[in-house]
């Protein structure tokens, strides 16, 4: 089984899609001769055409607009937003007219669409370019949000999400383009939506993250694991729909939880992650779920992106102290 | 400004009428239907059996003018949400839109082989899906064109923009119908705009755009359908602006006397376009004169039906929450319908 | 005193921030000779003129946009957008270009701008204008997030707003404008933001609620007082600041909560008041927090609001479970 | 398309130069200056000093000359992000910029008395901050001008449209400077948009628009100053759509070769902006030469201080993200300020 960066295994499950149904097609800025500005349709449009592949005017709004119309008429767009942090010109669209398009007709109308952007942090990009807004899609009923975390997950979610009937939003970690590498099998697989990943097995405290913080979990699982803690990484890789009982049997297992968001504190995703497991778990729980995040600010200049970004220390830190290990 | 039957309604010299008349029959027949409907619905709202309700009235030239010139089995609408006229034509039944008039979800249902989106609330967001579904129909080399709706006051959002310069750029087969009547509730046209006219913005899109005379029936017809034919032969899109007035409030929940001119409505109910289609025909056959006659019975007739098939439909019901906001529940939203299932409203 | 319904309240506050200071204007769609669609503005155009009152064409972004270029300018603007819902079309200028001008600036740039808002369900709107997206907001830094309860709290806090060197989205619920009525005072005042009120002590359980919800929630625990249990009812005000000490003093004396928001549970704000009494209360609590929202739907058509909205009723089975009563 | 100076650095027959030769020359300058910085900053990004930098080469005659039409002290300047040597004319420091560049908020620091808003980075988000800064000085009665620049890309921005539209009608005394430098990224100016230029669709705004040569500075020049003295005297204001083209990478992060045609870059080159100016002054004068010959040296000593004086600012700290955020932190902020302040990047 091959190895590849997740940016080759989007490539790759693009290249899958594309093949194999001749509805399907993406749309989006540069995505075409450029290959997006990180080559995540790189050779696609020499390969399949300016057709199927298709430079948009610089106007996200109408391409997922446009996007929307198109699924309607039967095609299977894949719509690549460049950044997340500039989905925000289309937030209507993707909000209020993608996400509600099935809802609205009573099922006459879908939008089997796929909206790929990449996001998050710590990879030194200009202004903007960083936010990690995922909470914001994952209050937008109708919107399925999925954010792969490996390589192989990035494949067979993306695979999922363009065979899936209704909207999704594919958020996909700067930071994993190039530095997340796993085995990716050739074959076409899919992977189920709202079905969390044990990244690695623990007893003693839950991490929950999803997307590049993952790796911000795993490595402080390691450093955990020196120490004698056992944590679990759960990843959630989709965040609607949310794999509640999965984070109610973690947490029956551990009785401790730290949850790891990129994004600024105050009403990020991890919220909703600590008001489920309270939901489901508060007995289970043997000390205060911590959250681990950026502060409440908005995301910097690269220079002192480190000082703003959660950091291993952070997690380790959270995790000790509902174990109550100074 | 296109112009082909005057207000007396007088073809202008030389101009052969675009429509026969049983179409120009069939036409008014619609028209009558649609502002009946506007005095029904704006009724029922009173009781309080409607929803907020936006009417037709003073547009139904425009309205149906441009429905007309499309093919219901093959071409699209995408409405605003002032365009009853046009949906009925396209085959959306009377009944669904008193349901949704009505609060009633089901009301949204679009029958299968209706070529239409649904209504759209959020100003100008319905402009970019069109020009999608137009591309995506001429891709998959269907000879379908879409027509969208929208006013003028949706001509000011970034919506609109956007969404001409890719229809130019893909060469979408859509035609931008706007109607341009006078106000976007109670924001006149001069202070939505300073260009001289909305359809001048399409030539640096790349595509023609022309002004007509709204309250005009048949020129909405001739530039509704040289527009079609246009996008049907693939050169492309059209912008038409149709100058007409809506002559009554903006909806039931609006007082115009807060802002309109009484002179300025003195004005424009001369020009309503169902007298003047009414005068073409009288001048056409006397024995049309009869014809028209009967339409009132029979719309009211036809709006008794459409509101006795509505009552019998599905009743709102917490289940329709629940029913098409996915294909596949999510495991959470199925617990919350079992939940809801269990309260009352 | 007099007695005020919020709208009249609200009027009376944009009135008198005109009158006291030249740089105050007021632009938005329909709020000059309409005096918008509620009313808010009514007859302030006809008394401070077209220059001061301003109807701006249909065009959220730049209603949004402007009135930062104004602010910047020395201004004092007030942005009215219509329906909450409809702020969507303006996110990016909110979200990104409002909340950050200060930060990006490094304060050279300040934004005093407070951008009026009507928002919330229960009065049979037509789609998408009963949208309670309050949450998106609240996870923007740099944007204070407002929403009054009372008429009091309405002309006071709106006073703040304006008074306010940061940005503030004030939003409205359309449900109180006419039904919420109490006294207020004929001269100025301000409330300060990030203090929570308490709209009713109590002993056995607290309820959180802000904007219409909090109306909700009283009369839950009216229906709870009736059954011997001692509903506390905290109203927000501010989602942004929030006002964490306070939340945990009313946790601290009950030892229960109940929050309740109406908008779709998942990834609602409802989840951050959760979360942070998680952090500070823990050990105070007695049982699970519970959360009574909307589900995670699109706001329905008129017919099945009720059906969609949180209830009294809700609000009191929370509660009781919450006190393992029956 | 308005042109005056040609390739050769001949004026056109009969026109007078709109700037006499003092100004030319510290026009040259700031273009050479800016030329050399585009180098300094690719050569830091390389070596890991500069975060992703985009490079004004090739549009040095368009910013420049359009700078120069206005008063630093009274006029704005609104940027995307190529505009340096703009902004540089209108008294943001060259310290601040690199250390913008280095990725240190404190280079966002606008000194009082520039009129600057900071550099942009979401496309077109800045047309509406211009029109309502614009329409706000005139509403003070200040006659102060705004100059926006944006790009060809930014054009097909719904912000464009919206910020268009209200300029119009609010007569707002702002100039929209379009950069059509034939690409956004990889796209091409003729996938952005079907419209034959660029500057045609002002009229339908109420405004008029205008394609100038973007590569010839007295052409730039006398275009800006006519749509400053426009909207200083209340009339209104333009669009200025110059033609350029960038002769480098979009920004350092960025590899032209996929999508540039190398003879349209070889075209373009010989259209060199700076080449065009010297050739007009030396034609005008022999002793230009000298003057000309010694602004590589003065330039290179101005970068080299200006790294100087950035290197001894405020260095990256955790308070710099907490500083700002509001006039007065909340509680919540304070607190996570005073936690990030105990533990290191
Ligand atoms: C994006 C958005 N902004 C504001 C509103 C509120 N609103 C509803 S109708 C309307 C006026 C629309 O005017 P126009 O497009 O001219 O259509 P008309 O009602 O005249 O047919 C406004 C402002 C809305 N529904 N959507
Ligand atoms: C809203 C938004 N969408 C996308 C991007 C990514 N992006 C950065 S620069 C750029 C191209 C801009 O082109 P243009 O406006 O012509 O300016 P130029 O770089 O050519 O000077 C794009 C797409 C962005 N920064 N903001
Ligand atoms: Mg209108
Ligand atoms: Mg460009």
């Amino acid at each position: 089984m091959p190895v590849m960066t997740m940016v080759q295994a989007i490539r790759a499950g693009l290249d899958e899609a594309l093949e194999a149904d001749p509805r399907v097609m993406i749309i989006g800025e540069d995505v075409g001769a450029l290959g997006g500005v990180f080559r995540a349709t790189d050779g696609l449009q020499a390969k399949y055409g300016e057709e199927r592949v298709v430079d948009m005017p610089l106007a996200e709004a109408s391409i997922v607009g446009a996007a929307l119309g198109l699924a309607v008429s039967g095609m299977r767009p894949i719509a690549e937003i460049q950044f997340l942090g500039f989905a925000h010109q289309a937030f209507h669209q993707i909000g209020q007219q993608v996400a509600r398009m099935r809802f609205r007709s009573q099922g006459h109308c879908t939008v089997p669409l796929v909206i790929r952007a990449a996001f998050g942090g710590g990879v030194r990009t200009p202004e903007l370019h960083s936010d990690a807004f995922e909470a914001l899609y994952a209050h937008c009923p109708g919107l399925k949000v999925v954010l792969p975390a490996t390589a192989y997950d990035a494949k067979g979610l993306l695979a999922a999400a363009i065979a899936d009937p209704d909207p999704v939003l594919f958020c996909e970690p700067l930071r994993g383009y190039r530095l997340v590498k796993d085995d990716v099998p050739d074959e076409p697989y899919r992977i189920s939506f709202g079905r969390l990943r044990i990244a690695r097995p623990g007893r003693d405290v839950t991490l929950v993250a999803w997307s590049a913080a993952v790796q911000l979990a795993e490595r402080a699982a390691d450093a955990l694991d020196a120490a004698g803690i056992s944590a679990e990484v759960v990843d959630l890789r989709t965040l609607n729909p949310l794999d509640v009982d999965g984070l109610a049997e973690s947490v029956a297992r551990t009785g401790r939880c730290v949850v790891v968001q990129e994004a600024p504190l105050s009403g990020g995703f991890g919220a909703e992650v600590v008001a489920t497991i309270v939901e489901t778990s508060f007995y289970d729980l043997h000390a205060p779920i911590e959250r681990v995040s950026a502060p409440d600010t908005p995301y910097p200049l690269a220079g002192v992106e480190d000082f703003y970004l959660p950091s291993v220390d952070d997690v380790v830190r959270a995790a000790r102290r509902t174990l109550a290990v100074p | 400004m296109v112009s082909i039957l005057d207000p007396s309604g007088t073809l202008a010299p030389g101009v052969a009428a675009p429509l026969g008349d049983d179409d120009v029959l069939a036409a008014l027949r619609l028209m009558k239907l649609s502002r009946a409907f506007d005095a029904k619905g704006a009724s029922l709202q009173r009781q309080g059996r409607f929803g907020t309700f936006s009417q037709v009235g003073g547009q139904e030239a425009s309205v149906v003018g441009s429905a007309f010139a499309l093919d219901p089995a093959r071409d699209w609408i995408v409405p605003q949400y002032r365009e009853l006229p046009a949906l009925l034509r396209h085959g959306y039944p009377l009944s669904h839109f008193i349901r949704y008039f009505q609060g009633n979800p089901a009301g949204g249902a679009i029958p299968q082989g209706v070529n239409i989106l649904p209504i759209q609330i959020s100003i100008a967001a319905q402009l970019p899906h069109a020009v999608g579904l137009a591309w995506g129909l001429k891709r998959q080399g269907k000879d379908a064109v879409v027509l969208v709706y929208f006013g003028d006051g949706a001509s000011s959002e970034g919506d609109f923009h956007e969404a001409c310069n890719l229809a130019g750029l893909v060469g979408a087969p859509v035609v931008f119908f706007l109607q341009n009547n006078g106000w976007a509730i109670s924001t006149p046209r001069r202070k939505q705009s300073a260009g001289r006219t909305l359809a001048e913005r399409a030539p640096a899109y790349g595509f023609p755009g022309v002004q007509v005379d709204g309250n005009d029936l048949f020129g909405v017809y001739g530039a509704a359908s040289r527009a079609v034919s246009r996008a049907r032969s693939g050169d492309g899109p059209t912008l038409i602006e149709s100058v007409t007035r809506r002559i009554g409030p903006h909806n039931t929940a609006d007082d115009p006397t807060r802002y309109v001119d009484p002179a300025d409505a003195e004005h424009w109910r001369a020009l309503d376009p169902i007298d003047r289609v009414e005068r073409y025909l009288v001048q056409r056959s006397g024995d049309h004169r009869a014809r028209i006659a009967a339409f009132d019975a029979d719309v009211a007739g036809e709006m008794e039906r459409a509101l006795e098939e509505a009552a019998e439909g599905e009743s709102p019901s917490a289940d329709q929450l629940f029913a098409h906001v996915y294909a596949e529940p999510p495991v959470r939203l199925a617990r919350q319908r079992a939940e809801r299932a269990q309260r009352g409203p």
